[in-house]
């Protein structure tokens, strides 16, 4: 059994099947994310009722919520990406963290502007200066400055390592970011959904967060899947199974 | 020290800078006693193989091995027993001579006090006391000369060693080398000039 | 291992010997700090009670930045003129040959801000209980500042003027650091107990003494390769 | 007169096109300024009418550091590998083309921060009304910073780590800048008129315009000897 | 241009390093189609001499005259028939070959179109558009070169010009001076290589 997951992944890792692999898979996903996306959006827009606070502006956080943890999610997944890139020099899990950071600062992006947004008709103003707040937008710059790094270093092994790097590093801060920023001060609202034994929030509400929740997840994913692979064509270039594979395509 | 056998040698490196690759399947072996001279047009890869050689950058295939073993993975024994002079010197121009030499040898791991012969060999032992600052082109070229020396590695790796220094400066260079090959030390170099020592040279052209 | 020490003792006594030399590099952190500081009455309201408010994240920020300005000088140099290459040729292991050279650099910037930091505070009418938590929190957040610091100028050394990537790099990861130590400050100004952020601080200096080395090393070889 | 433009133009694009060339450094004063601006919440109390009290001076400061920051790169690089000996042996005169030097500076250091500025004051809660007066104090203040900066530059540029000396021997002429800037958006979010500061600021800049390139030119050419 | 009266005239330098004296009352000139090279051992001071002469540092005492008028105060004509190659080439490593000599062009006050011929001369017409940090050395000293040529200078200032060159590189620099040497061009530079021309070159030792 271990075994097989170990050649599973042993085969996956290599460049040549990954590609052929994350081909299958991608046009699954991206179906996937299309319908949890639609019923997600439909159950959340018109079949949810309004909050009897907040009334309708509560809806953003059908893409706040889930935003917001696809950011801490992708940081994560970047991080072990990069481990297994440093520890075992496995070149295509550096490909996928590489892949993942542009989504990664997006999503980040998307949570504070439907933050923002949200936080507007709530607090009183676009910006306050608040825990939850603050520690997103240094994920942001976290973000930003590991994709700015990568950037600028020209060789793409030493990029890629230089940047594995920085992603242990910033990854160990995140949790004292977090709780520093947390400690120090705190408005936002607390743990709502995440709250196991009795959810405070109606089941009309979280079955659609969820759908939206699972439909980011799918995304990223996809297009994760569908970046590293161009990616992964360009840095093997030279490499027999990539040459074959296009002379062996019908080019138009 | 057995002079048959290759105390470094090179397993199938390749080399890769940005577009172009500068070589491919390239081994070799430096057995003690050897000195091997690079040679290949401007631009052909001799400083890449070199920083390669020195375990300051890695190939992108291929290995490099000492006394058997793959130097990134034996880095303190490697790094022990060699020397590399850049293009770069490596000296702190706002330290003395004297200073620098004492800084090598304390990384190097050895005693403080063996620079100044070396000093007197490259013929700067009145400017141990100047700053490197004040020294000439060539004059820093010597120190970096002293620098090897003073550490008494077995394995010399050199690029250009000959960049700056006068006729007298050629000179001594190529006894160093004579005298380094003798005592059974080996040394890969660089140089656009012929180097014609009386023994134990051997070439190695890059495409 | 005495010839690690003696390797680790003489690349520290290099650097504070460089820092000498340049007469400048060894006032001038402490000048950027004390200006950066005088900058704050200047471009708010000089009122005592403002002041007051803000002088333990001006002082804190100060400190921070002086920091910052001064990193760079820690390879940057020994990068361009191919001291680094020789450094990390040594066989002695690459993150002893990192810690003296951030030892060095604590000395010659946190140090002194160090023992200029109680004046200053008098300047912004800090007050005096206060003082004493911002030498705790200087203390050990100085040290934390010029280790981490390590890390981004290791990584980014290779590239010319990565002076402001640095930036971008490392001022996130000293956010912990300014909001805690801060955070103590005001709060010893208003009587409240502040031991919890100390040991916090304490506790993040231990783990990057014993962590950042290791990455700075790593980030060096990568900058040379 | 054809050829001496054609210099400045060539100068000029050759500054942009490296600024460009190192995506980083395109983007980064601003990013730089945008970080330190949010260390203000951060390491001071993140109230909203003490923010809105100390916007301009942090804004002001920022922009201040962040052109600091980005200013050594102007000739150092050029000092370093040695084209700073051939613009001196340009046979146009070298005030000309320092000019163009600086306006490549400010084009990619103070007009970001220019364009950015009212979204961070935004962040700190600072009145509309002085937005604009912000922006104003800006728009003549940021090139001051860069022809200020390039005197110092051009005359710690031979210096080794002449970074932190540079923060000396500039920072002192920044204040003036500084005081009457943020003097002037202060008193827009407080409704008083504003004209005198800003016609300040204009002179001091037509000042620096004339005089700021020669001295700068000496000072290289000094450096340089 | 007259071949008999020196175009470039040195009266009378003295230059002061620190506290040693490099040399005093120094005077010599260049006449049309004259090639001077300077000899001297390691640091006697031919690097201080050629900054002098290219305007770049004063002499402590003495001057240097161009045309019979002192060079510090005819700064424009002198820099515009001159060009200088110092051991740092002065290339932007992240500009294209192709850039670096256009600006250097424009930076002389020439047209920016003729800095091809002069690339097709030094044998570098191909990586027009490569950035020079990924040049090796000898390919960024054969840029320089092209730089040179390219200013169409009259006055040439050479410091080491052979450094990292290899053999067919040393060979082009020597038939460039003799060509410069037949335009009715000057020169003076300085190599520790001995430098064997057909004609017009004499040569200036320092103590
Ligand atoms: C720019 C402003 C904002 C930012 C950057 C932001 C950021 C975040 C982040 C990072 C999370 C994920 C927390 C975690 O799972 O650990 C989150 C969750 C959440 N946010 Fe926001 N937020 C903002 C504004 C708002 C506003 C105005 C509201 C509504 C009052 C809001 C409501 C929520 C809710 C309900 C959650 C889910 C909490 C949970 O159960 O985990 N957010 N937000
Ligand atoms: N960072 C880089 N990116 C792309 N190409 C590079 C890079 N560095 C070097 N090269 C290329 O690699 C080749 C070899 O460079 P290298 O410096 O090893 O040559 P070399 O043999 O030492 O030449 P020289 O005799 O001129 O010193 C050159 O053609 C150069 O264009
Ligand atoms: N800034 C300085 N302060 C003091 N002395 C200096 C300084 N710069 C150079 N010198 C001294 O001046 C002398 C001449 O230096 P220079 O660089 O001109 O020599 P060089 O003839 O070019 O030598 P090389 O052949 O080695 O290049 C050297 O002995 C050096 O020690
Ligand atoms: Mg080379
Ligand atoms: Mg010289």
């Amino acid at each position: 059994m271990w075994n097989a997951i170990a050649l599973f992944f042993h085969k996956l890792a290599s460049p040549k099947h990954f590609y052929r692999i994350s081909g299958r898979w991608i046009p699954w996903l991206g179906g996937i994310t299309m319908m949890l996306l639609l019923s997600g959006l439909y159950l959340g827009l018109f079949v949810a009722p309004p909050d009897y606070q907040q009334g309708e502006s509560y809806r953003i956080i059908f893409v706040h919520v889930p935003s917001a943890w696809m950011s801490l999610f992708v940081y994560v997944f970047m991080a072990v990406l990069s481990a297994i890139h440093l520890i075992w020099n496995i070149k295509l899990a550096e490909v996928m963290a590489r892949s993942s950071a542009a989504l990664g600062a997006s999503f980040t992006f998307l949570a504070l502007a439907t933050g923002s947004l949200w936080g507007k008709p709530m607090w009183g103003a676009w910006w306050v200066w608040d825990a939850r707040l603050t520690s997103e937008l240094i994920l942001l710059f976290l973000y930003l400055g590991y994709m700015a790094l990568v950037s600028a270093i020209e060789d793409s092994r030493a990029a890629a390592r230089a940047g594995g790097v920085l992603i242990l590093v910033g990854v160990v801060n995140v949790p004292i970011i977090h709780y520093s920023v947390e400690w120090w001060n705190t408005l936002h609202q607390g743990p709502t959904v995440t709250k196991f034994d009795k959810p405070s929030i109606h089941i009309s509400m979280l079955i659609p967060l969820m759908l939206m929740a699972l439909a980011f997840q799918c995304y990223y994913f996809t297009v994760v899947l569908m970046r590293a692979r161009v990616e992964l064509l360009d840095r093997e270039r030279r490499s027999a199974w990539v040459q074959e594979l296009f002379l062996n395509s019908r080019v138009p | 020290m057995s002079g048959i056998f290759p105390v470094l040698q090179a397993l199938n490196l390749e080399c890769l800078r940005g577009e172009s690759l500068l070589f491919e399947g390239l081994s070799f072996g430096v057995a003690a006693g050897e000195i091997l001279q690079i040679e290949g047009m401007n631009g052909s890869g001799k400083t890449s193989l070199l920083r390669i050689l020195a375990g300051l950058s890695l190939p992108s295939e291929g290995e490099v091995l000492w006394r058997g073993e793959n130097i990134a993975e034996r880095r303190a024994t490697f790094f022990a027993e060699t020397a590399y002079l850049g293009h770069h010197l490596g000296l702190k121009t706002e330290l003395s001579v004297a200073e620098n030499l004492s800084l090598a040898l304390a990384l190097k791991g050895m005693a403080p006090s063996s620079g100044s012969p070396a000093l007197v060999q490259v013929g700067l032992a009145d400017r141990a006391d100047a700053l490197v600052r004040t020294l000439s082109a060539g004059q820093r070229q010597r120190v970096a000369l002293a620098r090897m020396l003073a550490s008494d590695a077995l394995l010399w790796i050199l690029d250009e060693p000959f960049t700056a220094l006068d006729a007298s400066g050629v000179a001594l260079v190529k006894r160093l080398l004579e005298e380094h090959a003798a005592r059974g030390g080996l040394a890969v170099l660089t140089s656009h000039q012929a180097v014609e020592l009386r023994s134990g040279l051997s070439t190695l052209a890059l495409a | 291992m005495k010839l690690l020490l003696r390797a680790f003792v003489a690349l520290l006594q290099r650097d504070l010997l460089l820092a000498f030399r340049h007469r400048g590099e060894l006032v001038n952190p402490l000048l950027f700090f004390m200006i950066v500081v005088t900058l704050f009455p200047l471009g708010v309201n000089p009122e005592e009670a403002l002041l007051r408010k803000i002088a333990p994240g001006v002082i804190w920020i100060a400190a921070l930045l002086a920091g910052l300005f001064s990193l760079e000088s820690m390879f940057r140099s020994d990068f361009d003129d191919g001291a680094l290459e020789q450094i990390v040729l040594s066989p002695h292991p690459l993150p002893v040959l990192v810690l003296a050279k951030v030892l060095a650099h604590w000395l010659v910037s946190g140090l002194p801000m160090l023992l200029m930091a109680p004046l200053l505070a008098l300047f912004l009418s800090m007050p005096a209980k206060a003082v004493w938590t911002l030498e705790l929190t200087l203390l050990a957040g100085t040290p934390l500042l010029s280790l981490i610091g390590a890390i981004g100028v290791a990584l980014t050394v290779g590239l010319r003027r990565g002076g402001v990537l640095l930036t971008l790099l490392v001022l996130p990861l000293y956010i912990p650091v300014l909001i805690f130590a801060t955070n103590a400050v005001t709060a010893a100004g208003a009587g409240m107990p502040v031991a919890g952020q100390i040991y916090f601080l304490a506790a993040l200096l231990a783990l990057a003494l014993t962590l950042a080395p290791l990455a700075t090393a790593a980030a060096l070889r990568i900058s040379l390769g």
